[in-house]
């Protein structure tokens, strides 16, 4: 199968879409002659016009706002956020208006939109660009929360928000998008709501998003190594959340680590350890092991900014002490 | 020019009177402690929503605030969803879970009273974006408050439809205060319509007492949006008659002194005497008219109170179209 | 002692802080002569005048960035949201200024500032004017979070907030506020980070947080009558968090029900699970119990708003579910 | 009015000249890949900083943006700590942990640069409200840019620093572009001056490439804010000479079309001549200027280079004063 590039799937994906539905259109900072600041709309322009990819002033409220208005007239906006941390600008529309106005008024209410944004950690972008805050908008009721790991999870996923009658909320990781993958020609979706086991194992499960997941995929080859065989499943969408999966794999292994990059306190992993705690209760060797980011604001010095994003290394120390443990 | 002809005229008033009706028994109601939850009275401002609606089809959309009711009914929503929602009833508007502060209907235009003051402003623009994606002739009106304006929401809302000439009106309602904060001490600018400059578009001070000279600004900022020219702000000068949500009594912040000169000027009894000088509407019609409106808003509160209450399985549904 | 209400206690912490350090002030919306929508600021203005009990427009991003302003002069502001909603719209000041500014300046900052907030359901005011958010806070390095369930506590912990030099963000639960609870005449804080077991027991420990505190003190006097001795935990600061407290009654009963107001999915008691699982492991009889709001924007009607947030009946009923488990 | 001096004019070159070398310097060291992170440069805009800056002293206070360090430099913050702090090392300004965009000195009166476009505008009117309480005399002057302007924070910031007239000076550095976008697309007010009006506060345009004039408009405007008289809203006109950030060519979006004939108005050449033609400066004095500026430049390099990284254990310090 060909390979394409993590951000180039994000770009085929929006074309696919905007091509197979004139509804469909794109809002947001410099995504238009710019391509967008990691180029996850580049060529769109030329492609689909300035009516369709619109450049919008720097106004993050009024780019999730005018989402939704334009959802609520029966089209399917895609806006970005430029990166998550800029979410904290938009979220009185994100949560009380976007989550929420389906309910509030009583199912009448179209509300088809894709809120793209980048976060994490990696390039020294310090406190302000680099955050991973996916675990507030999982507490959204009215929120799907999607965070693909690989170039086809990225487009297939995409493709099946951009066409899901709900608002999705959709987070690419700023280091993954010059990660190389295969990528299938033909149209294809891949669900929300259905998790992947990117590789198998029989010792223990690590659950992992978005970037963590290749680091967890490195880590389990090591384990593999010393005779440790690793689990490795990719919720893709926190929510829905496909809870037979995973919980398949801890009933299977007994063990249980879980990583991202958000910081652990109320992560989500925090809700994925409170789940598997109770419903894998006798299925559990041995405690549950997180391995998320410390818990400080994202440091500017690249020495620490990897000290305090969890790493390979971080996911192979949390399962051998994992093991460890009766 | 927008000329007010006689049909309008009569419409902008009955609608003034039927908001002043429905604002009347939900307080009535709420005061006997037949509607939960909290209300905000739009009594002396009709002249506003009716002025203004009189220019909308139902394919018009507007977005509303708190105190939303005005809007709701200048706009064609029915008693009977409305009291229902207010009874929290599972017939209303949002089938009890909005209430007051949610209503909504897009079959009728109706984008959503807001509890999130000036939560309306940046999707009123995104609505009108919409339309004009969509090719409509259709414009958005977005009413909000004076307190309302200092939002970052209005000022991203209004810069993004001025850039992109969205087919869109903002209605200010300045009403002189922010619950209890006098527009004085929230703002510096002499009028709202002032804050226009700031997008490079037409801002307009109108008295938002007199449903003839909205119907006219309205008329033209209207027409602007529906030929392609972009949005106007429009501020109506007006006043509430009562307290900031009903219980309070606006002593406590001077609005109970302010209120008195207002009242003179009355909307429909301001209309009523001109309606009458016109020989448009004599003293015994506009009592027909009253009773009529009695007669609908009773229809109205016994439909509400006839109507079921929500079961408990509906706290789960509409959050999401799919799962 | 002499009972005064919730909300009285508040109003006296302020005043005595503000008689006894001139550099604290209050900001936020109709404080002044209203005294605040919950009459939290009744008769500050007369004491102390309009400089330091400020009315402010309509601005939640003014009011946190303001206070955040004054605070790095030296200054030690207490804003108020008038519900912790409208925090959403403040969201970026909160959480990309207040929390990230001295680690980011690296620690050469003064923020000292208080931001005081109401929460929670019961009122029947809707999806927008009932959340429980305190998870999202709790999620960021650099905040202390506090949500006191007595008026005793409001007052020392409201004391204690106002004389951290840390920012503080400090929930209060809008049913709570005419409760009546006896309160010190004396001079007294509360420290942020200790928790309080309200009722000793022996079979269960309840974590509770704010108005589920006293939910859970009825549940637990009733399950007493059919001879379960339950233990309410009422941790009062969710960061820091006294987790020896907490755990220590864990350890003792080998049963942990967590009950909050906000939705389950990515609440605080994900983290509170997800803490006790992995610390008090090997004494765990049962899985964790969590009852929580359940996972829907808040509704308006009565009926369906008691429906979804939990209530002592849905405490006892956990309750049981989990002695009835091995 | 304020007058130029001989004094203060030769500050403001050689503050012009040291804000270029700074930027000049660092674009090297990041190109050779010695700096993380990424930059973005003031080149074309120093006519800006250090007219305003001119007239600020130690205790007055100054918010800044994602494109800081020539605000920084101009408020006497030292090439080594922001060589530094550029390096990630623990003698920065913040001990590496902030970077280029949080670069801050509250001794020096920098309230911080920001990663937040708009978000130091309500932190500016918060520390002028801070002076103001503690009956201080000083000033705050909060710098952003053009696109910041359309952020909401910009509009609820400065409408509270009119309300309460607070010792504070808005000053929006216009250089035409946010990132690659033209102002024309993102506001349609002809001068972001115009916004002021909004606010019921005075808003001057000003050619932000002459250093003079720069100096004068701000002198007024902090003149007035020190009297007690409230806030004013600065536009300076400009232009950066590079891309957005450092790798950007600009070519995308007509950038670098458009910055030609700004560049036949380079600020530190144009002062440098009209300093010549006063006889302040002679162009031998130029040369003296800049190779002093140059020698300060490589001791903060050096002093740079040869600080210690941060410890491990730095990472998870100063998140709290105490816990
Ligand atoms: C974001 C937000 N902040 C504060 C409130 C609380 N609040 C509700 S109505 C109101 C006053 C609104 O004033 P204005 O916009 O003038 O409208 P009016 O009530 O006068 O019609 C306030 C402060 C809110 N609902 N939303
Ligand atoms: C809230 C927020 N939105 C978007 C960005 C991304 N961003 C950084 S700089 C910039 C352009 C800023 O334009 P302007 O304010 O004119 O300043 P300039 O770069 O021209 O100096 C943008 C969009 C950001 N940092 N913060
Ligand atoms: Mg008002
Ligand atoms: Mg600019």
């Amino acid at each position: 199968m060909r390979e394409i590039l993590f951000r180039e799937a994000i770009v085929e994906a929006m074309a696919e879409e905007m091509a197979r539905d004139e509804t469909v259109f794109l809002l947001g900072e410099d995504i238009a002659e710019f391509g967008g600041s990691y180029k996850t709309t580049v060529g769109l322009l030329e492609k689909f016009g300035r009516e369709r990819v619109r450049n919008t002033p720097i106004s993050e409220q009024g780019i999730v706002g005018a989402a939704l208005g334009a959802a609520l007239m029966g089209l399917r906006p895609v806006a970005e956020l430029m990166y998550i941390d800029f979410s904290a600008v938009a979220m009185d529309q994100i949560v009380n208006q976007v989550a929420k106005v389906r309910y509030m008024f009583g199912g009448k209410a179209k509300t088809a939109l894709v809120i793209r944004t980048q976060g994490g950690a990696g390039r020294s972008s310090a406190a302000q660009h680099a955050q991973s805050l996916e675990a507030w908008f999982v507490h959204v009721p009215g929120l799907k929360v999607v965070m693909p790991s690989t170039p086809r999870d990225a487009k297939g996923l995409l493709k099946s928000a951009i066409r899901d009658d709900d608002p999705v909320f959709f987070i690419e990781h700023k280091l993954l998008y010059l990660q190389k993958g295969p990528v299938p020609e033909e149209d294809y979706t891949i669900p929300l709501g259905v998790a992947e086991v990117k590789r198998e194992g029989r010792d223990l499960t690590i659950v992992a998003t978005s970037s963590m997941v290749g680091k967890s995929l490195q880590a389990a080859a090591e384990l593999e190594k010393e005779g440790v065989s690793c689990e490795v499943v990719d919720p893709r969408t926190l929510f829905p959340l496909d809870k037979e999966t995973i919980l398949a794999s801890v009933r299977k292994t007994g063990r249980l680590l879980i990583t991202h990059e958000a910081v652990q306190r109320c992560g989500w992993g925090a809700e994925m350890a409170a789940i598997a705690a109770r419903e894998a209760f006798d299925h559990l060797d041995a405690p549950i092991v997180r391995v998320c980011a410390k818990e400080t604001p994202v440091p500017f010095a690249p020495k620490l900014e990897s000290h305090v994003i969890p790493n390979k290394d971080d996911v192979i120390a949390g399962a051998r002490a994992l093991l460890e443990t009766a | 020019m927008t000329e007010l002809t006689k049909a309008k005229a009569l419409w902008i008033y009955e609608t003034m009177v039927r908001i002043r009706r429905f604002e009347e028994r939900s307080i009535e109601l709420f005061q006997a402690g037949e509607l939960p939850g909290f209300l905000h009275a739009y009594i002396g401002e009709e002249a506003v929503a009716a002025g203004v609606c009189a220019h909308l089809t139902p394919k018009d959309q507007i977005t509303s605030t708190h105190r939303g009711h005005g809007h709701m009914v200048a706009k064609g929503l029915r008693y009977e969803g409305m009291f229902a929602e207010l009874y929290a009833r599972r017939t209303g508007y949002c089938k009890g879970k909005g209430g007051s502060m949610h209503i909504a209907d897009q079959d009728l235009g109706v984008l959503g009273a807001n509890g999130i003051v000036g939560g309306g402003i940046p999707i009123a623009a995104g609505a009108a974006l919409g339309i004009k994606l969509k090719g409509g002739k259709h414009v958005v009106v977005s009413f909000f408050g004076d307190g309302a304006s200092n939002e970052g929401a209005f000022h991203e809302g209004i810069n993004l439809a001025s850039v992109w000439k969205l087919p869109a009106v903002f209605v200010c309602e300045n009403n002189g205060f922010a619950e209890s904060t006098p527009r004085a001490t929230h703002q510096a600018v002499r009028d709202v319509a002032d804050r226009a400059k700031a997008y490079g578009i037409p801002g307009v001070s109108v008295d938002g007492m007199d449903p003839a000279a909205v119907y006219e600004t309205a008329g033209e900022a209207i027409a602007r949006a529906r030929k392609g020219e972009g949005p106007t702000l429009i501020e109506a000068k007006t006043m509430r008659f009562l307290g900031h949500y009903v219980g309070d009594p606006g002593t406590a912040y001077g609005h109970d002194k302010e209120v008195v000169k207002w009242k003179k000027r009355d909307p429909i009894l301001a209309f009523g005497a001109f309606l009458e000088k016109k020989k448009w509407l004599a003293a015994k019609e506009r009592e027909e008219v009253r009773a009529r409106v009695n007669a609908e808003i009773e229809r109205g509160v016994e439909f509400a109170r006839g109507s079921p209450e929500p079961d408990l399985s509906d706290a789960l549904t509409d959050i999401y179209a799919s799962l």
